[in-house]
């Protein structure tokens, strides 16, 4: 394939769709079709070949549209109306009304002026609810391929990540590492052998933003990994996901297939003299393989435990070579940054945290879902504004971000601005995208004790510290949930946590007293009402009971 | 003014108290210097008031030991875990990983040379706890002597640093498990 | 490899490059406790005992898979990594059953040393008591999960010097235990070639000769430099080792 | 790609190790593939066998405390055989928040099994996930396979019960 073919398929597809005066888009991600929307996708054909509209509009089943609590979610093209909650009355109002009358069904008809919508900032998940993701033709009339086009025929490597670095972006996972920096040093490492590495492995109990993405929109993850593959000099790439995602799995590996047909992976690609193959790697439900040295472990097919760094992955990474490592949602970025160029992605956001971040939105809030903002947006427009606030009656207490690694951020700090430095700043991290609400029904310790349960239980085993210290850790909180412990058990709660984080091999273990330390920092006093004081010595004078054996 | 000292024996084999009476001839010159108001070696029934230095010997290992050493916290100044069964649970928590009933049962039952039963129907028997386990997972426990037994040197030094009025750093020099 | 020259604990050293924090520290007297490290097997970074910190570093670094660069700072036993270090011998006496009493290694254990080097008075958290087994399946050793401290020096030499791969670890956080073959008795594993290597490099009571009775046995690790000298000196730091 | 050696029938005879082979023959008896062929393997067999993880170990030229290692390390690998219906909670975030612990409970007393085991009558096995990613309908079980939003305690039990009272099967 050549760079004007792929314009030509582009063409093509443009010219197939637009001979359909609708094209009705129903959610199929988890969410949703664990509410019935394969039903609903039914009932639509149903109604369609009944109004003998079968030939005119297309039903296509799409990834996340983001508002996950109130689905089934389908949507009409062109107009982008939106519907909630459609049953199979619905579904057939939508085909007798909507598309044969012309008036919406003011019933389920979703308000897209809203904040939830509004106020997002779309690049991660532009297609996610616009295309078929099991149809490349339509990831390429949406601009598909095109960066990576750009990139193979016209750019070279150094120019390719001097475009990622001006970009400004971030790694997505969690830590925040300049992608840039990390693409150039993986390059600078001679060998002939490279490897890219997708890092699929979302383990953050409470967010699944990376499932969307690979859901609705694979083949973005794919021309990521060949423009990074195409920068740092490698020919092979891997995709590591979970096994708990069939869907993004069978996804992908259609979506492979695909490019590979097409030639937009596999040898020449582009007709240029760029090699890139892509394999699929599934994890087998281990938290810590989304750090970075057991992800690479676990590729190699072993137990997942991670190795003291230096030596980095870029410099020896899967089977002793160089690697490069990013997660989903940062190679989801590329393409645009290369289309769009650096200076549109660096625009958007704040200056040290450039573009979009997007965070599943959960827990006591009104409106639950996915939504892609930009970095500096004020956490309390999230919460208020987009997430509707905290249900009736209850009022906010503490946001958890970056899951069982992040912490809590208290009322006091809800206009923090969502980016890198400042969320650190209030004790917590960007982490991965999940972002739980609670509110003043929680109860803070038991929180805090529900995130060291899991990080105990994922702890791989290998260092002391997080093998043993997380067993007492959480043991420590039980004991204070029971209000069995005294203000020495606090001290020694404390201190664990202090140790565990600055010992511990991983980022696993270094993290995992993060929700401790951050609820004692902002509600200390709920651990506090919990405690009594250790027994001391009581001299005779002082007791009323003759206390004897 | 003569120190008030007890030593009490809860779930240990008693080889702590042995090694305390292997300081011999030191024992004359403790008895000047001590009141020894309290002890498995001494006929006293009820634990006193306002003792100053408790050394404990032995685990945690049944509801009266439990209830045993809130007293001593109570009633002492100074609480000394004396040997590792108190340090650690040693010996004694080695049946932990046991059903207490399998214990109960080995012990009065299969290894009985008279009347194999499980003394159970004597209010005066303590309920064995699930686990015998170290003195200070219950009570604020101000030093600790080592050893299976403490050697008598580690009991002396520790006994006279006490009796200076001084905190015993003894553990530094002394510290030997098992 | 390059002489760099780099300051331990204030005193001003020469190091080859290749070599770790660790080997520079010993080569001159300074004692870091270590447990998982050993000399002839490769490193792993698990015990985090010989943790050490650099200045300008934000985290803590573990000396012995850590090389020495060119003007770097160390400091080997400041306040907090000795309580540090105590906390961590803590948490491995609270998570085995270790009665030093009756044990074949009483006064020949490293765990016990360790203890004693850090000033272990008494361990803090509470005793887990883990209802651990020991399998005497084996016609000349013991092994007993109570006294395991999962080091994995067992795994390292049976795969690393021996290449029998016996060992392995099973299961995952505190549930790990060191398993030979499928998980069954050690006796009717037919990869053990009954080298007993795995029994002298182990630091503690877990692997034992059968019929030494309470306080009798030493272990030898010394015997590794005479199988290993083959292999090049600069290779012990290799952290991305075939363990497991 | 012609292998080297073409595998020799399960002496069992049981067709099933032709479909593992063709796994295992895919990922070119790698021994970097085991992931993948131990999913391959449940996936046939619906959970691993002794005997199967020996038959993996001698095909990928593994030892054999490797592939017991990595079977054990990762939650996903079952060494026991499944109930005959599966409670799957997911305990995530959301779900905890929205009160899983309390579903949790319930089904525990229900099949009197803690989550992780199976009843002894083989029907219920109770697992717990760590998300299956519908945050948005917390609290989230899956039952045998189909995704159910918005449980109650009550909700699960009255599903149990209905597993439960369900008659056994004939076994030939």
């Amino acid at each position: 394939m050549t760079v004007e073919d792929l314009q030509e398929l582009a063409e093509q597809e443009q010219a197939r769709q637009a001979k359909f005066s609708h094209r009705l888009m129903y959610c199929s991600a988890a969410g949703c079709v664990s509410c019935g929307s394969l039903n609903i996708r039914d009932m639509l054909k149903k109604a369609l070949q009944e109004k003998n509209l079968a030939d005119k509009v297309e039903v296509i089943g799409t990834g996340c549209m983001g508002l996950c609590g109130e689905g089934p979610l389908v949507k009409v093209l062109p107009e982008g109306t939106l519907y909630q909650r459609v049953d199979e009355a619905a579904a057939k109002r939508i085909v007798d009304e909507h598309l044969v009358q012309g008036p919406i069904v003011q019933d389920n008809v979703v308000d897209i002026t809203h904040p939830f919508f509004a106020a997002q900032f779309k690049i991660v998940l532009e297609n996610c609810g616009r295309i078929d993701a099991e149809r490349i033709e339509e990831y390429i009339a949406v601009n598909g391929y095109e960066a990576l086009a750009r990139v193979v025929t016209e750019m070279q490597p150094g120019e390719v990540i001097e475009e990622v670095r001006k970009s400004g972006i971030r790694g997505r996972g969690g830590a925040g590492y300049p992608t840039g920096l990390k693409w150039g040093i993986v390059r600078k490492v001679p060998s002939d052998t490279k490897y890219v590495v997708c890092n699929a492995d979302e383990g953050d109990p409470g967010a699944f933003m990376d499932r969307s993405v690979l859901e609705g929109d694979p083949h973005r993850i794919l021309e990521g990994m060949a423009i990074a593959g195409y920068a740092i000099g490698a020919q092979q790439g891997y995709i590591y996901v979970r096994a708990e995602y069939p869907l993004a799995i069978e996804r992908l590996r259609l979506a492979i297939k695909q490019a590979e047909r097409v030639g937009l992976l596999g040898n020449r690609i582009l007709e240029s003299q760029f090699n890139f193959r892509i394999d699929l790697r599934i994890g087998a439900g281990a938290f810590v393989c989304g750090e970075e040295t057991a992800l690479i472990r676990s590729i190699e097919g072993r137990r997942g435990r991670p190795r003291p760094r230096p030596p980095y992955p870029s410099e020896r990474g899967l089977w002793g070579m160089p690697t490069l490592l990013n997660n989903v949602e940062t190679f989801a970025n590329i393409a645009p940054i290369i289309r769009n160029g650096s200076s549109w992605f660096n625009a958007i956001g704040i200056p040290k945290s450039t573009g979009t971040k997007v965070f599943a939105l959960a827990g006591k809030i009104r409106n639950t879902g996915l939504i892609e903002v930009p970095m500096g947006i004020p956490l309390r427009k999230i919460v208020f504004d987009m997430g509707g606030g905290t249900p009736e009656g209850t009022e906010f207490k503490a946001a958890q971000t970056g899951g069982p690694s992040g912490g809590c951020i208290p009322a006091e700090h809800l206009d923090v601005p969502v980016d890198y430095e400042s969320l650190n700043a209030v004790g917590s991290i960007m982490g991965s995208g999940g972002m739980i609400v609670m509110d003043s029904t929680s109860q803070m310790v038991d929180v805090a004790k529900y995130f060291m349960d899991f990080c105990k239980d994922e702890s791989c085993g290998k260092c002391i510290p997080c093998r043993v210290g997380t067993v007492h850790i959480h043991g420590l909180l039980e004991k204070i949930a029971a209000g069995k412990a005294t203000t020495d058990d606090l001290g020694l709660l404390e201190e664990l946590c202090v140790m565990v984080k600055e010992t511990s091999l991983c980022g696993l273990g270094q993290s995992a007293p993060n929700p401790v330390l951050s609820t004692l920092r902002f509600f200390r006093h709920e651990y506090e009402e919990l405690l009594k004081q250790p027994e001391t010595f009581v001299p005779s004078g002082n007791g009323n009971d003759p206390t004897t054996h | 003014m003569k120190l008030k000292v007890a030593t009490v024996w809860l779930g240990g084999c008693s080889g702590c108290h042995m090694s305390l009476l292997d300081l011999d001839e030191r024992l004359i010159d403790l008895a000047d210097r001590i009141t020894l108001v309290y002890s498995p070696i001494a006929d006293v029934k009820d634990f006193p008031r306002d003792v100053d230095v408790t050394l404990v010997e032995g685990a945690v290992a049944n509801v009266e030991h439990e209830e045993f050493a809130h007293l001593i916290r109570r009633n002492s100044r100074f609480v000394v875990s004396f040997g590792d069964c108190a340090v650690t649970g040693n010996v004694t928590a080695m049946r932990n990983g046991l059903d207490t009933e399998e214990v109960l049962k080995r012990s009065y039952v299969e290894l009985a040379d008279l009347t194999p039963r499980i003394p159970r129907d004597y209010p005066t028997i303590a309920e064995l706890m699930p686990q015998a386990r170290p003195l200070h997972e219950f009570i604020t426990v101000d030093a600790f002597i080592h050893g299976c037994p403490p050697t008598a040197d580690q009991i002396w030094t520790a006994v006279s640093e006490l009796l200076e009025g001084k905190k015993p750093a003894l553990s530094h020099v002394f510290l030997r498990y098992g | 490899m390059a002489i760099v020259t780099l300051t331990i604990d204030g005193e001003q050293l020469s190091a080859k490059d290749d070599e770790s924090l660790l080997q520079v520290a010993r080569q001159h007297k300074i004692d870091i406790p270590t447990l998982c490290h050993l000399d002839g097997i490769s490193d792993v970074g698990a015990c985090r005992l010989c943790l050490v910190e650099v200045e300008g570093w934000t985290k803590l670094a573990p000396a012995c898979t850590t090389r020495p660069l060119e003007g770097m700072v160390v400091h080997t036993s400041t306040d907090r990594l000795k309580k540090y270090r105590r906390m961590i011998v803590g948490l491995l006496a609270s998570e085995g059953n270790h009665q030093c009493a009756v044990c074949t290694v009483n006064n020949h254990c490293e765990l016990q040393n360790l203890a004693y080097d850090v000033g272990l008075l008494y361990v803090r958290v509470p005793y887990l008591y883990p209802d651990k087994h020991i399998d005497a399946s084996h016609e000349s050793f013991i092994l007993d999960h109570n006294r395991c401290v999962l080091c994995t020096r067992c795994v390292r030499v049976c795969h690393e010097v021996e290449g029998a791969h016996v060992w392995d670890i099973a299961g995952r956080g505190i549930d790990c235990e060191i398993i030979s073959d499928l998980n069954q008795p050690w006796g009717s594993s037919e990869s053990c070639t009954s080298c007993g290597k795995c029994v002298l490099v182990c630091p503690t009571g877990a692997l034992v000769k059968k019929g030494e009775s309470v306080a009798e046995m030493e272990k030898h690790t010394e015997f590794l430099k005479y199988i290993v000298t083959a292999r090049r000196k600069g290779e012990w730091i290799s952290v991305d080792t075939d363990e497991e | 790609m012609p292998t080297p050696t073409a595998p020799t029938p399960h002496p069992s005879g049981d067709n099933r190790f032709k479909l593992l082979d063709r796994a295992i023959t895919k990922h070119q008896s790698r021994g970097d593939a085991l992931i993948e062929v131990l999913h391959a393997a449940q996936g046939i067999f619906g959970f691993l066998e002794n005997d199967l993880l020996i038959y993996i170990a001698r095909a990928l030229k593994l030892p054999l405390s490797r592939v017991y290692g990595v079977a054990t390390f990762y939650h996903f690998f079952t060494l026991k055989p499944k109930g005959k219906h599966t409670f799957v909670l997911c305990t995530g975030t959301a779900c905890y928040v929205k009160g899983a612990s309390k579903i949790q409970h319930a089904a525990e007393e229900c099949c009197k099994v803690k989550f992780g085991q199976t009843t002894s009558d083989n029907k219920i096995s109770l697992i717990s996930a760590r998300c299956v990613g519908s945050c948005g309908l917390a609290p989230v079980a899956v039952l045998d396979d189909h995704v159910a939003g918005k449980m109650t305690p009550e909700s699960a039990i009255a599903r149990l019960k209905t597993w439960q009272e369900q008659p056994d099967e004939v076994t030939t």
